[in-house]
C-alpha cells in the first residue's frame, strides 16, 4: 500500500509541477505587486471590463440579454477616452457560488477594473458582501432589485443600472388605485423578492384608497396555479397584482387567461415579465387587456431609443427588452465614468459615481442618485393590445423622475 | 436436554405451503443431515432456522431459549453459524481478508474505527490456525473469485467455522464438486470437531450415509421420519417416496 | 363546493402529466433494474420537439405525433449504444443517465434558448366550461381523459396480451423468461421505447400547461422519482396511485397548507416510506 | 497507523510547500479543492467502502454551510462553529440515514435525491437565513489566539483540516469497522449470516460521511462568506458525485484528484465556452464507458509503466492492481 501512494504521489507531483510551471507567479510574495499597476495610472491603459452573468441555467434568459446589451454598447464605442476596451464576459450559471469564484478570477488573474454582473438577487448580494469587503473594483449592478442595496447594504463601490423594488412595486401601487380600481388581491412568488415587493406595494396603495383583501403566496417553481387562481376568483377583486419572475410568472397569465380571469379582472404586473418579447411570444394574447409597470418598453418614443432598437434589430435580429438596456446602459455608464475620471483606480471611479451622473438612455434621461446609489428614473404604464394579430404595447401613463426614498422607509413586512 | 428443537413449523410463499409442521430435534454433537426431494422445502427449512427467512407458525428452541424472534445476524452470538448452498462469498477480496471478516464478527472490537485492524494480532493468529487446518495456507492472498469452485466451497464452510458456533447449518456442502473433491471435502466435514453440532442439507448419499448420525426426511414440506441411517434405510415408505422416486433425479 | 371541484380536477391533470412521465420510469425499472435519470429530458425534449414543429405552423395533432417518434428514436440510440451495456452495474448507470441529463438539456438550451416558451393549446380544445362560478379549461380535462386512456391501454395490455403477461413475468424473474425462450433484448428495448414515448406525450401534453424552459426535466425527474417511491418501484399502478396523490396533495395543500404547500409531496414520501420501505405496490425483495 | 502517518506527513509537506509556487488565483482555486476534497472524499466513503449510492449528499455540505453562517452572527469562534456544523449534519443523516439505508441501491439513490430537494426548496423558500437571497456573513476564521484574514492563511486552515479528515478517513478505512463496512458492500447477505447488523454499519459509516461533508460545508463558509439555498441542490451532488466518479471509486485519494481536476477543468472551460454543462455530461459518459476506475488508476498504470516495480501482485490491499494485472491477462 506504501509503495503505491508513494508512486502515486511521485505522479501527481510531476503533473502539479507540469501544471505550476504554466501559472508564473507566486501567491507569497506577490501581494504587494498586484497593487502597483493601478496607482500608475497610464491614462493610455486598455479598460478591462468583467462580467458575471447567468448565461446558462434557470436563469440565462435574464443574462444572456444584459450581455447584448453590453456587447452592442462597446461594439459602437470601442473605445473611452482612447482606452482600448476588453470585455471579458464570465458565466455563473444562476449559482452565487460559481459567481463569487469568477470574481476571483476576474480580480485575481485577469486584473479587471471594474466588475458588472448580479442577474439574481442573491448573486447581486453576494457580489456586493466580497466588493464592499475587498473596496478595490466598483461593482455594477445589472438586474438585483433588492431595497437594501440603496439603504443598509449601499456600499461606494456598489451601484446599479437596473431598477429597485421600491421603484416599481409603490408605482404599481399607486397605479393601482388610481387606475384600476381599489379592491385588489396580490399573488406573489413566496420568496425574498416577492416579499419585497409586497411590503412595498402595499403602503401606497393603500395611500391611494386601495384595500388588499388578500394576499396569494405562490412557491417559486409552481407549475400549476389552479387552486390559486379559484382562490383569488373567489375574492372578486377589480384588480389582481402579479409579481411572478421567470417562467412561473408566464405560466400564471396562461392559466390565468385559460381559466377565464383575464376577461373579469385587470391583471397589473409588477415584475417587468411581459415586456420581453420572448414572453410575449409565449403567452401570446394572454396579456392583452393587462396593466405593466415598467422602466422601458420598446415602443418608447424618444430619439435615443429608436436609435438603439434599430441597431439592436440590425446585431441581433430582436426586438429588445428591458434587461438588454440595463446591459447598455451599464455599458453606456462605465464608459461616462471611465472618461471622467481619467483613471482606472478604483477609488477615482467611485468618486466620480459619487457626485452623480446623468446619461442619456433608452429608457429616457436617467441620473445615478449619488444617495441610494440606484438610477432615478422614469416609470411608464403600459397596456397589451392586440393588432393584426401582433401583440403591441401602448403607454398610458408616465411616472416622472421616481427617486428611490434616502433612507430605509419601515414599511411593515409582509 | 436436546440442543435444538423446532416445533410444527410453517411457512408458505404466497398460497403455497412450503413447511408444514417441520419438526426436528439436535443432540450435541450429533451429525444431523436433512434429505429430501427437490422442492421438499429443504432450503426453506434451514432459512427459517437462521431467521434469514420469518415464518407463519412455529417455535425454534437453541438450548431451551425460544428464539424465534431473534434477528438473524444475532445468531450467530447465540452460536449459530450457516454456509449457502451456492457459493455466497467476498468475490472480491482475498481468503484472508474472508477470513478476516468471518472471525471479526465474535470481536469486541469490531465497531472500533480508531485502530487499523492490521494491528490486532489475535485475529491474524485465528486466521492463520484457520487457513492451516483447512490447508488453504497458500491460498490466501488470492481473490476468491479466482478460487477454484471447490476451494470456493471449502472456504464457505471455513467462514461459517469462525465464529466457533456450537451449531452449524450447512447447506448442500459438497453440491457441483467434481468427485475427488467431494471426498476431500467430506474428509474435512468429519475432521470438524464434535464440539460443534451439524445440520446438513445433502443430496449425495454416500456422503449422507457416511456422515450422519440421525437422518430426517423432509417431503412436501413435512418432516416425515427422524431416524438413525440404518432406520432410514429400511424405512419402506421412504423406500418408496424417495429412494424409490427420486433417486434418478438425485443421482 | 365548486372550489373542490376545480382542485379536484386540477390535481388530477397534474398527477396525470406525472402519471406519463412516472410509468416509463417505474416499468423500465422493474423490468430492466435500469434506473434513466435522463427520463426527464425524454419528456422536456419532446415538448421543445413539438414546440418547434407547432411554431413553424405544424398542427398540434401531428407534432404530438412526429415529437414523440422523435424521441422515441432517440431513446432507441441511446438505449441500443449506451444504456444495453451497462446492465446490472448500478454505479455506471446513474452516471451515465446523470451525463445524458446535462448532455440533452444543454443542446435544448442551445438550440431553444433559456426563455420559457409554451405551446398553444389546440384550437378545438381551446374553450373553458363552466362549474358554477368558476371556469375550468377544457383541455385539461383533455389531458385527464388521456392519462386514464393510458392507464387502461396498459392495464389491459398487461393483463390480457401475452406479451404483457411475459413482461409481467419478467418483472418477477428475468431469467426464467430468458428460459423460456423470449428474446429478452428486444423486450427490453421495446419496453424502453415504449416508457420513452409514454414521456414524450406527457411532455407534449404538458406543453400548453406547464409550458418549457431549461432544467425543468430536473424538477420533473424529482416529482417522478418521488411519485416512484410512493407507488413502488416497477408498478405502473403504484405510479397511477401516487401520481393522483401527488397531484391531489400539491393542488389542495397550496390552499389548505401553503406555507409548507413544497414540502408536503416530501412529508408524504417519507410517511410511506417509514411504514413500507418499498413503496404502496413495490415488491419486496428476497 | 505507521503508513497512515507517513502518508499523512508526505501530504502536509506538499501542501506546505505549495504556495510557494503558484499565482494568488490558483491559491485560491486550491483552498477550494482542498474543502471540495474533504466534501467528496466524504461521498467516496459512503460510495466506495459502503456501496451507498447518494444523489444527495449536498444536503449535509449545505447543513454545514448554513449552521456556521447563521451561528457566525452570534459566536466567531471556530471551535463551537464547525463542531456545531459537524453535529448538526450528523444528526442529520442519522435521521436520514434511518428511512434511506432501509433500502438499497437505486432506492437509496432516490430518497436521498428527494430529502436535498426538499432542503433546498426550503432554504430557498424560507423567510429565515436570507430564503433565496442567501445569507452573507462576514466571518474569519477565529483560531482563538488569532484570525486568520488573509488568502494564504485560509488556504493552510482548509489545508490542516483537509489532512485531518484524510488522516482520520483512511484510519476509518482499515479499522475494523471499516473493514466490516467493506464487507457488507461486497456481500450484504454473508454478512448477515456472518453476524453482522449491517444496517447498524450503513448508518454508521453514513452519519460519519455527513458529518465529514458539513465539516467541508463549514469550511466553505469561512471561504466564500456567502450560504445559498444552491449549496443544497442536485447540481452540487451530482457535482461532488463526478468528483468521486473521476477520481476513482473504492479508494481514499481518487475523489481529491476528482474534485482537483474537475474544479479546474470547470473554471477554464467554463470561462472558455458556456457550453460547460454539455462537457460535463459528456464527461460522465466517457468516463463510463471508457475508464471506470477513475484517474487515480489511469495514474497507477502510467506509473507502473514508468516504475516497473517487481512485487506488486503481493501487494495484498493494493486491490486494484491485482485486478488490472488479471484483466490484463485475460485479455
Amino acid at each position: 500500500m506504501k509503495k503505491t501512494v508513494v508512486k502515486f504521489f511521485q505522479i501527481l507531483a510531476v503533473f502539479s509541477l507540469l501544471f505550476l510551471a504554466a501559472c508564473s507567479g507566486s501567491a507569497i510574495d506577490s501581494s504587494s505587486s498586484s497593487g502597483n499597476k493601478e496607482e500608475e495610472g497610464d491614462s493610455k491603459d486598455p479598460v478591462k471590463l468583467g462580467f458575471i452573468l447567468s448565461l446558462t441555467g434557470n436563469f440565462a434568459s435574464m443574462g444572456t440579454p444584459v450581455k447584448e446589451g453590453i456587447e452592442l454598447f462597446f461594439e459602437e464605442n470601442p473605445e473611452i477616452d482612447g482606452r482600448k476596451v476588453e470585455l471579458i464576459f464570465e458565466d455563473d450559471a444562476g449559482d452565487p457560488q460559481a459567481a463569487l469564484r469568477k470574481y476571483e478570477q476576474l480580480t485575481l488573474n485577469q486584473g479587471v477594473n471594474i466588475v458588472g454582473g448580479g442577474t439574481v438577487g442573491s448573486i447581486a448580494l453576494a457580489l456586493r458582501d466580497k466588493v464592499d469587503a475587498d473596496k478595490k473594483v466598483p461593482l455594477i449592478n445589472v438586474v438585483g432589485s433588492t431595497d437594501v442595496m440603496s439603504w443598509e447594504k449601499k456600499s461606494d463601490y456598489v451601484w446599479r443600472t437596473s431598477f429597485s423594488a421600491w421603484q416599481y412595486a409603490s408605482i404599481s401601487g399607486k397605479f393601482t388605485a388610481e387606475g384600476v380600481g381599489k379592491n385588489a388581491v396580490i399573488i406573489a412568488s413566496d420568496y425574498v423578492a416577492g416579499h419585497e415587493i409586497v411590503t412595498d406595494f402595499i403602503p401606497s396603495f393603500e395611500e391611494g384608497g386601495g384595500k388588499v383583501s388578500d394576499i396569494v403566496w405562490a412557491p417559486l417553481g409552481t407549475s400549476d396555479f389552479s387552486s390559486y387562481l379559484t382562490q383569488i376568483d373567489k375574492a372578486n377583486p377589480e384588480a389582481v397584482f402579479m409579481f411572478i419572475p421567470g417562467a412561473d410568472g408566464s405560466r400564471f397569465i396562461q392559466q390565468y387567461q385559460s381559466f377565464g380571469l383575464q376577461d373579469k379582472y385587470t391583471l397589473v404586473e409588477g415584475g417587468s415579465l411581459l415586456n420581453a418579447p420572448f414572453n410575449i411570444k409565449a403567452v401570446g394574447n394572454a396579456v392583452v387587456g393587462g396593466k405593466m409597470i415598467t422602466n422601458y418598453f420598446p415602443e418608447l418614443e424618444n430619439e435615443v431609443n429608436e436609435k438603439f432598437v434599430k441597431a439592436y434589430q440590425a446585431k441581433f435580429n430582436k426586438i429588445p427588452d428591458n434587461y438588454v438596456v440595463n446591459g447598455y446602459d451599464t455599458g453606456k455608464l462605465i464608459s461616462q465614468v471611465v472618461k471622467e475620471a481619467g483613471s482606472l483606480d478604483g477609488e477615482k471611479l467611485v468618486s466620480v459615481l459619487k457626485k452623480g451622473v446623468t446619461i442619456d438612455s433608452p429608457r429616457g434621461p436617467i441620473e445615478m442618485d449619488p444617495v441610494t446609489h440606484t438610477l432615478i428614473q422614469n416609470m411608464y404604464v403600459i397596456e397589451g393590445k392586440e393588432m393584426n394579430g401582433e401583440i403591441t404595447f401602448e403607454l398610458i401613463k408616465t411616472y416622472e423622475n421616481i427617486e428611490m426614498p434616502k433612507e430605509n422607509v419601515g414599511y411593515k413586512k409582509y | 436436554m436436546s440442543l435444538m428443537k423446532v416445533e410444527k413449523l410453517n411457512k408458505s410463499f404466497k398460497a403455497i405451503n412450503v413447511l408444514k409442521d417441520a419438526t426436528i430435534e439436535l443432540q450435541q454433537g450429533e451429525r444431523h443431515v436433512i434429505i429430501g426431494p427437490n422442492g421438499a422445502g429443504k432450503t426453506t427449512f434451514i432459512n427459517c432456522l437462521y431467521g434469514t427467512l420469518k415464518f407463519e407458525s412455529g417455535d425454534v428452541f437453541l438450548e431451551g431459549k425460544l428464539i424465534k424472534d431473534v434477528p438473524s445476524h444475532e445468531r450467530v452470538h447465540l452460536g449459530m453459524a450457516r454456509t449457502f448452498q451456492k457459493n455466497n462469498l467476498f468475490n472480491d477480496l482475498t481468503v484472508e481478508e474472508n477470513i478476516y471478516l468471518a472471525i471479526l464478527s465474535e470481536k469486541p472490537y469490531k465497531m472500533n474505527f480508531f485502530k487499523s485492524l492490521s494491528e490486532y494480532l489475535d485475529i491474524k493468529r485465528e486466521s492463520k490456525e484457520m487457513l492451516l487446518q483447512w490447508e488453504m495456507q497458500d491460498r490466501r492472498y488470492v481473490k476468491v473469485k479466482n478460487l477454484s469452485y471447490g476451494e470456493q466451497r471449502v472456504l464457505e464452510i471455513m467462514l461459517a467455522l469462525c465464529a466457533k458456533p456450537k451449531i452449524l447449518l450447512l447447506d448442500e456442502p459438497t453440491s457441483g464438486m467434481s468427485p475427488s473433491e467431494t471426498v476431500r471435502t467430506t474428509e474435512l466435514i468429519k475432521k470438524i470437531p464434535r464440539s460443534v453440532t451439524l445440520l446438513m442439507i445433502e443430496h449425495d448419499m454416500e456422503v449422507v450415509f457416511s456422515t450422519a448420525d440421525r437422518i430426517t426426511v423432509l417431503h412436501h414440506g413435512e418432516t416425515i421420519l427422524s431416524g438413525t441411517p440404518e432406520e432410514v434405510r429400511g424405512n419402506e415408505m421412504i423406500q418408496e417416496i424417495y429412494f424409490g422416486g427420486g433417486a434418478r433425479n438425485h443421482a | 363546493m365548486d372550489l373542490f371541484i376545480v382542485n379536484t380536477l386540477s390535481g388530477l391533470t397534474y398527477g396525470m402529466l406525472l402519471f406519463l412521465m412516472a410509468s416509463g420510469l417505474s416499468i423500465v425499472f422493474g423490468l430492466m433494474r435500469i434506473i434513466n435519470l435522463a427520463h426527464g429530458s425524454f419528456f422536456l425534449f419532446g415538448s421543445y420537439v413539438a414546440y418547434a414543429m407547432i411554431s413553424r405552423g405544424m398542427n398540434f395533432w401531428l407534432a404530438l405525433l412526429l415529437s414523440t417518434i422523435c424521441v422515441t428514436v432517440l431513446a432507441l440510440l441511446l438505449e441500443k449504444f449506451l444504456i444495453s451495456r451497462f446492465h446490472g452495474n448500478e454505479a455506471s448507470q446513474v452516471l451515465l443517465t446523470l451525463g445524458l441529463i446535462f448532455v440533452i438539456g444543454d443542446i435544448t438550451l442551445w438550440i431553444w434558448g433559456g426563455d420559457f416558451l409554451s405551446i398553444p393549446v389546440p384550437s378545438i380544445l381551446d374553450f373553458s366550461f363552466a362549474i358554477s362560478e368558476s371556469s375550468f379549461p377544457i383541455y385539461r380535462l383533455f389531458v385527464i381523459a388521456i392519462g386514464i386512456i393510458c392507464a387502461v391501454l396498459l392495464w389491459y395490455f398487461e393483463t390480457k396480451t401475452k406479451v404483457g403477461m411475459i413482461i409481467r413475468a419478467g418483472v418477477d424473474d428475468m431469467e426464467m423468461v430468458g428460459a423460456l425462450g423470449f428474446n429478452i433484448k428486444l423486450i427490453f428495448s421495446a419496453v424502453f421505447l415504449f416508457g420513452a414515448a409514454l414521456a414524450a406525450i406527457g411532455g407534449v401534453l404538458s406543453g400548453p400547461i406547464l409550458g418549457m424552459y431549461p432544467k425543468m426535466e430536473f424538477e420533473i425527474l424529482v416529482n417522478s422519482l418521488v411519485i416512484v417511491l410512493i407507488g413502488g418501484l416497477g408498478s405502473w399502478k403504484g405510479a397511477f396511485i401516487g401520481a393522483i396523490l401527488i397531484g391531489i396533495i400539491d393542488s389542495f395543500g397550496k390552499i389548505y397548507l401553503p406555507d409548507v404547500s413544497v414540502l408536503l409531496i416530501f412529508v408524504v414520501m417519507v410517511i410511506v416510506l417509514m411504514f413500507k420501505p418499498t413503496g404502496l405496490f413495490g415488491r419486496v425483495e428476497s | 497507523m505507521k503508513k497512515s502517518i507517513i502518508v499523512t506527513l508526505l501530504l502536509a509537506v506538499s501542501i506546505c510547500a505549495l504556495p510557494f509556487v503558484i499565482s494568488p488565483f490558483v491559491l485560491f482555486m486550491l483552498t477550494e479543492v482542498l474543502i471540495m476534497a474533504i466534501f467528496a472524499m466524504s461521498l467516496g466513503l459512503i460510495m466506495g467502502f459502503g456501496g451507498l449510492q447518494s444523489l444527495g449528499h449536498s444536503a449535509f455540505f449545505g447543513i454545514g454551510a448554513y449552521t456556521v453562517a447563521v451561528l457566525s452572527q452570534y459566536v466567531t469562534s471556530i471551535y463551537i462553529l464547525l463542531p456545531a456544523a459537524i453535529i448538526l449534519s450528523g444528526i442529520f443523516a442519522l435521521l436520514t440515514g434511518l428511512i434511506a439505508v432501509r433500502n438499497k441501491g437505486i432506492f437509496f439513490l432516490m430518497i436521498t435525491l428527494a430529502i436535498t430537494q426538499m432542503l433546498f426548496l426550503f432554504f430557498r423558500q424560507s423567510d429565515l437565513w436570507g430564503g433565496a437571497d442567501g445569507l452573507g456573513t462576514s466571518v474569519k476564521p477565529n483560531l482563538g489566539f488569532m484570525e486568520l484574514v488573509s488568502p494564504l492563511s485560509l488556504f493552510y486552515f482548509a489545508g490542516a483540516f483537509f489532512i485531518l479528515s484524510y488522516f482520520v478517513l483512511r484510519l476509518f478505512v482499515n479499522s475494523p469497522l471499516g473493514k466490516g463496512l467493506k464487507g457488507v458492500m461486497e456481500n450484504e447477505g454473508r454478512m448477515i449470516a456472518l453476524g453482522y447488523n449491517v444496517k447498524k454499519y450503513q448508518i454508521i459509516a453514513y452519519v460519519f460521511a455527513g458529518g465529514l461533508a458539513g465539516l467541508a460545508g463549514g469550511l466553505y463558509i469561512f471561504k466564500t462568506q456567502f450560504a445559498s439555498p444552491e449549496l443544497f441542490s442536485v447540481h452540487m451532488a451530482t457535482t461532488v458525485l463526478i468528483m468521486v466518479f473521476i477520481g476513482g471509486l473504492g479508494t481514499l485519494f481518487g475523489p481529491v484528484i476528482g474534485a482537483g481536476v474537475f474544479i479546474f477543468l470547470q473554471n477554464y472551460i467554463s470561462t472558455m465556452t458556456d457550453r460547460w454543462s454539455l462537457i460535463m455530461g459528456l464527461l460522465f459518459i466517457v468516463i463510463v464507458l471508457y475508464n471506470r476506475g477513475g484517474i487515480l488508476q489511469l495514474l497507477q498504470i502510467v506509473g507502473k509503466k514508468l516504475m516497473p516495480s517487481k512485487n506488486l501482485l503481493v501487494d495484498k490491499k493494493g486491490a486494484t492492481i491485482i485486478e488490472l494485472n488479471e484483466s490484463g491477462k485475460a485479455k
